[in-house]
This record gives C-alpha cells, sequence and structure tokens, in this order.
C-alpha cells in the first residue's frame, strides 16, 4: 500500500518536472526561463528523495541536502547578472 | 519505476540540448545547458554512483552556469565601453 | 543500462554537431560541456550491473559477500576527476574568448582569420 | 557549401564509429578482476567505506596529485589571461534580503563544506565535491558585496600548503619504506568509524582546502574586482 503511494507520487512528481520544462522552452522572457529553472530544481530534490527510498539507501540523502544547498546560488547568480552587473 | 525516470529525464535533456543548440539568446541557451547537467546528476544517481551525482550537482550545474554568466558580463562590459 | 547508454550517445552526437555548426564562440563553449556530460554519461553506464547498488559498503551492504553486491567503482572514480577538469578547461576556454573580444570586438567565429591558410 | 557537406560527413562518420559501442553492448553480471580485488582491498587493507573514495586517494593516488596540478595550472591561465584592473565601479547593490540571508548562510555552507571532505571516506563526497562547496560560499560573498576585496595571500598561503603538505604525506610513506603516498603511516582504526582509514581523511582535507582555494581564485578573477 504505501509502496503504491510512494509510486504514484514520484509519477506527479515527473508530470511536474515536465510541465515545468514545457514553460522554459516556450517562455517568452529570460524571467520565465530563470523560474522554471527554479522549479525544476526544487522537484528534482524530491526526485532524488524517491530514489533514496526505492533503492533503500539513505546515504543517497546527502546528495539531496548538497543540492538544497547549493542551487539556489545559480539562480541569484542570474538574477544579478539580468540588474546589470555583478 | 526507475526505467520510467530514466526514459522521461533522457527525452528532458535531449530536448534541452536541441533548445541549447537552436535558441537566439545566449542566456537561454546557458540555462537550457544547466538544465542537462541537473538531470543528468539524478541519473547518475540511478545508475548507482552517488559521488558522481554529488560532483555533478555542485560543478555541473552551479559553477559551470555561473562562470558562463561571469564571462558574458564580461563581454557586456567591453561592449559598453 | 542501455538506456542512459544510448542518452549519452545522442548527448555526445549533438555536443559535436553543435561545436561543428554554429559560429557564436560561446556557444562552441556550450557545445563542448554538453558533449562532456554524454561521454561522462557513457562511462557510467558501462560499468552499471542490474540490480546492485554504490560501492559504499554501510549497513544496507553485507560486508562478507560485497563483491556480488555493489556496481564498479571504477567508472565513478574516472569521472570523478574528469568533471572537475572539466570545470578548469571551461574556465580557460572562456578566459581565451574574454581577451579574444577585447580585441576584435566580435564573438563570430568567421571574423578571426587570421590563421587560414 | 562546401562547409555543411563536410560537416554532415564528419558526424556520420562519427556516427558509424560510436555505433559498434551501442550496438553490440551486453550486460555485465559480475564485476571483473581488478575491480573486486579494490572491493575487498578497501575493506581488508584499508578500512575505508567508500570504495571511491579509496581508489581515488589511496590506488590511484598518483592520478589525482596529477590532476590537482593540472587544476593549479588552469588557476594560473586564468589569472595570467584576464589582470584585472581596478577601476570605480558604478554597480547596482545588492538587495538587503540578499546582504542579510548571504551573511547568514556563508558560516554554515562552509560548515557543511568542511563536513563532507572529513566525511569522505564515510559517506558519499569528498575533497573535489567539499572543494567545490567552499568555494560556492565565497561566490555567495562576491555576489553580494560589490566593494569586497580578498586577501590574496591568504589565499595562496593555503592554497600553497595544501598542495606542499599533500606531496610531505606522500614523501613521509617512501621515507619509511612502504612506497609513496602510501595511506598506513597513520594507523588503521576500526572499519566505520571516523578516525579510520589511515591517512585518507588527511589527505583528503588537503585536497579539499586547495581545491577551494583554487576554485575562489578562478571565479574571484573572472567575477570579482574588475
Amino acid at each position: 500500500m504505501a509502496n503504491l503511494i510512494y509510486n504514484i507520487s514520484a509519477i506527479i512528481a515527473l508530470a511536474a518536472i515536465v510541465i515545468s520544462f514545457i514553460r522554459l522552452i516556450k517562455g517568452p522572457s529570460v524571467t520565465d526561463r530563470i523560474v522554471a529553472m527554479d522549479a525544476m530544481t526544487i522537484i528534482a530534490i524530491s526526485l532524488i528523495v524517491f530514489l533514496a527510498y526505492f533503492s533503500n539507501r539513505i546515504i543517497y540523502l546527502d546528495v539531496a541536502i548538497v543540492y538544497g544547498l547549493i542551487s539556489f546560488i545559480g539562480v541569484i547568480a542570474v538574477s544579478r547578472y539580468l540588474e546589470r552587473g555583478f | 519505476m526507475t526505467l520510467t525516470i530514466i526514459i522521461i529525464l533522457g527525452v528532458i535533456m535531449i530536448a534541452a540540448a536541441f533548445g541549447a543548440i537552436y535558441f537566439n539568446k545566449l542566456l537561454a541557451a546557458i540555462v537550457s545547458a544547466g538544465v542537462i547537467s541537473l538531470l543528468a546528476s539524478v541519473i547518475y544517481l540511478v545508475l548507482g554512483s552517488p559521488d558522481v551525482a554529488m560532483t555533478e550537482a555542485t560543478i555541473g550545474s552551479g559553477l559551470t552556469t555561473i562562470i558562463f554568466l561571469f564571462a558574458l558580463n564580461k563581454v557586456r562590459k567591453e561592449n559598453k565601453k | 543500462m542501455i538506456f542512459s547508454l544510448i542518452l549519452g550517445f545522442i548527448l555526445l552526437i549533438l555536443g559535436i554537431s553543435m561545436m561543428l555548426t554554429r559560429n557564436n564562440l560561446i556557444k562552441i563553449v556550450i557545445g563542448f560541456s554538453i558533449m562532456d556530460t554524454g561521454i561522462h554519461l557513457i562511462i557510467v553506464s558501462i560499468g552499471y550491473i542490474r540490480n546492485r547498488t554504490a560501492p559504499i559498503i554501510d549497513a544496507a551492504v553485507n560486508i562478507k559477500d560485497a563483491t556480488s553486491q555493489v556496481v564498479d567503482p571504477i567508472p565513478s572514480a574516472l569521472v570523478l576527476t574528469a568533471i572537475v577538469i572539466g570545470l578548469a578547461v571551461t574556465a580557460v576556454m572562456l578566459s581565451f574568448i574574454v581577451e579574444m573580444y577585447k580585441k576584435t570586438k566580435s564573438l563570430s567565429i568567421d571574423d578571426y582569420q587570421e590563421l587560414k591558410w | 557549401m562546401i562547409r555543411k557537406i563536410f560537416v554532415i560527413f564528419a558526424i556520420a562518420g562519427l556516427i558509424m564509429m560510436l555505433l559498434p559501442l551501442v550496438v553490440n553492448f551486453e550486460y555485465k553480471d559480475s564485476l571483473n578482476e581488478l575491480s573486486s580485488q579494490y572491493v575487498r582491498g578497501s575493506i581488508d587493507d584499508l578500512k575505508s567505506q567508500n570504495v571511491v573514495t579509496s581508489v581515488i586517494v589511496s590506488y590511484r593516488g598518483l592520478d589525482t596529485l596529477g590532476e590537482v596540478t593540472v587544476l593549479f595550472l588552469a588557476t594560473a591561465g586564468v589569472g595570467f589571461l584576464l589582470k584585472h584592473k581596478k577601476n570605480k565601479n558604478s554597480l547596482r547593490k545588492a538587495s538587503e534580503l540578499l546582504q542579510t540571508s548571504s551573511s547568514f548562510l556563508v558560516a554554515l555552507i562552509i560548515l557543511f563544506g568542511i563536513y563532507i571532505f572529513v566525511h569522505g571516506h564515510l559517506t558519499p563526497g569528498g575533497g573535489f565535491q567539499g572543494g567545490v562547496i567552499i568555494a560556492s560560499a565565497f561566490l555567495l560573498m562576491i555576489l553580494s558585496d560589490i566593494n569586497l576585496k580578498f586577501n590574496h595571500l591568504i589565499l595562496h598561503l593555503v592554497e600553497s600548503f595544501s598542495g606542499a603538505f599533500y606531496v610531505v604525506v606522500g614523501l613521509i610513506g617512501l621515507l619509511l619504506g612502504i612506497g609513496f603516498l602510501n595511506i598506513n603511516i597513520v594507523p588503521l582504526g576500526n572499519f566505520g568509524q571516523l578516525f579510520s582509514a589511515g591517512a585518507i581523511p588527511i589527505v583528503y582535507s588537503l585536497i579539499g582546502l586547495k581545491v577551494g582555494a583554487e576554485l575562489t581564485a578562478i571565479l574571484n578573477t573572472m567575477g570579482g574586482e574588475q
């Protein structure tokens, strides 16, 4: 039962990543694309946690922590670039 | 389940590579190339090598994008001068 | 796994064709980094073995029987060093591009004809 | 036109060259001789949980020394190409939110990077990943403060001393007669504890400091004061 619920949640996360990728391809301005990339990063963290559950290794969660700590710096860098100058 | 993850993420990565080729704006191409590295690290985790996944997450999607932006910023400053 | 091998193969071809067909210098470097990702995917998926787990021997892996439960550690070690070197090479190429732009004020590769014979 | 035909021929040749790799691919079902030796040796001889770490630091240690040298050469190349000239910059300041949160986050990120490279033999991660995380913390400082000036002397001292100590750790093994970069110069502990695996934590901490200092230098040259 629990396994079925986790499977369905992982499929919903995959659908979410596809939808935000469509915004990244279509997005008319650069700002849309940056926000879409940030959303994809957050959903990828949840995918990593699902993979740690499916393969039964608690040690994969370290990768998720690294993602959470590092990923926002890229978004800050692009925003600083857009407002003219670092 | 892991097979589904690999196939869907693979299709997204190939589409992002086509985006990096055909986008006219350089900033959009750089963001597309960042998405490729971002999803590649999830695939490394499926393939059973968390060390490589961690390296790709920090270097591929973080520092490479930022170094491209720094170079683009320097080019823009030269252009304005 | 065959799917990740095919994926790495397609990324390698797309990266090389991007390096050969675009004429913006920064786009050529982006193609180089896509090609890098493809090669790393190929190497890692050659070392994968079905139904096995990561080569970190903790409570989830039986110590006595470890060699029949983990994937190949050597491709991981190779790719780990290759990614760091790829970042350094990208940084050097981009600083060359900035210097070339200071000289000629152009990013198109068709404007650099000094070495053409 | 000629150029396009040549490009198409080159790509087709490459596909022909690499296609046997995909078509003739067959699944492995066991480790080969060398890999199983590495896995057994990492458990029995080196007492290191992470097999990838023991391949990088101990079995292929000389390659890692060469790789760190290549990274140093790249840093020197970037610093030589982009000599930065200081002019009064009229950039917009970072917002209040970014300044406050970055002064709070930098210490946390540096602490996490140190955790990653000290625990390199127990969990995934190691010197390269920890060094990159530390460099990202300094990158956050560069992004949030436009008047930031790094002390180049400290950066160079950290980088050269960690590189020199790495070679010295290798030479101690040569002096004791057990080989260059042998990790048995420190007693091996129990399997799975923090103070285990001989000199692997020491070597990985030195690599982490060196990689962190080098990447900070690259980022500072490319994006900092200009």
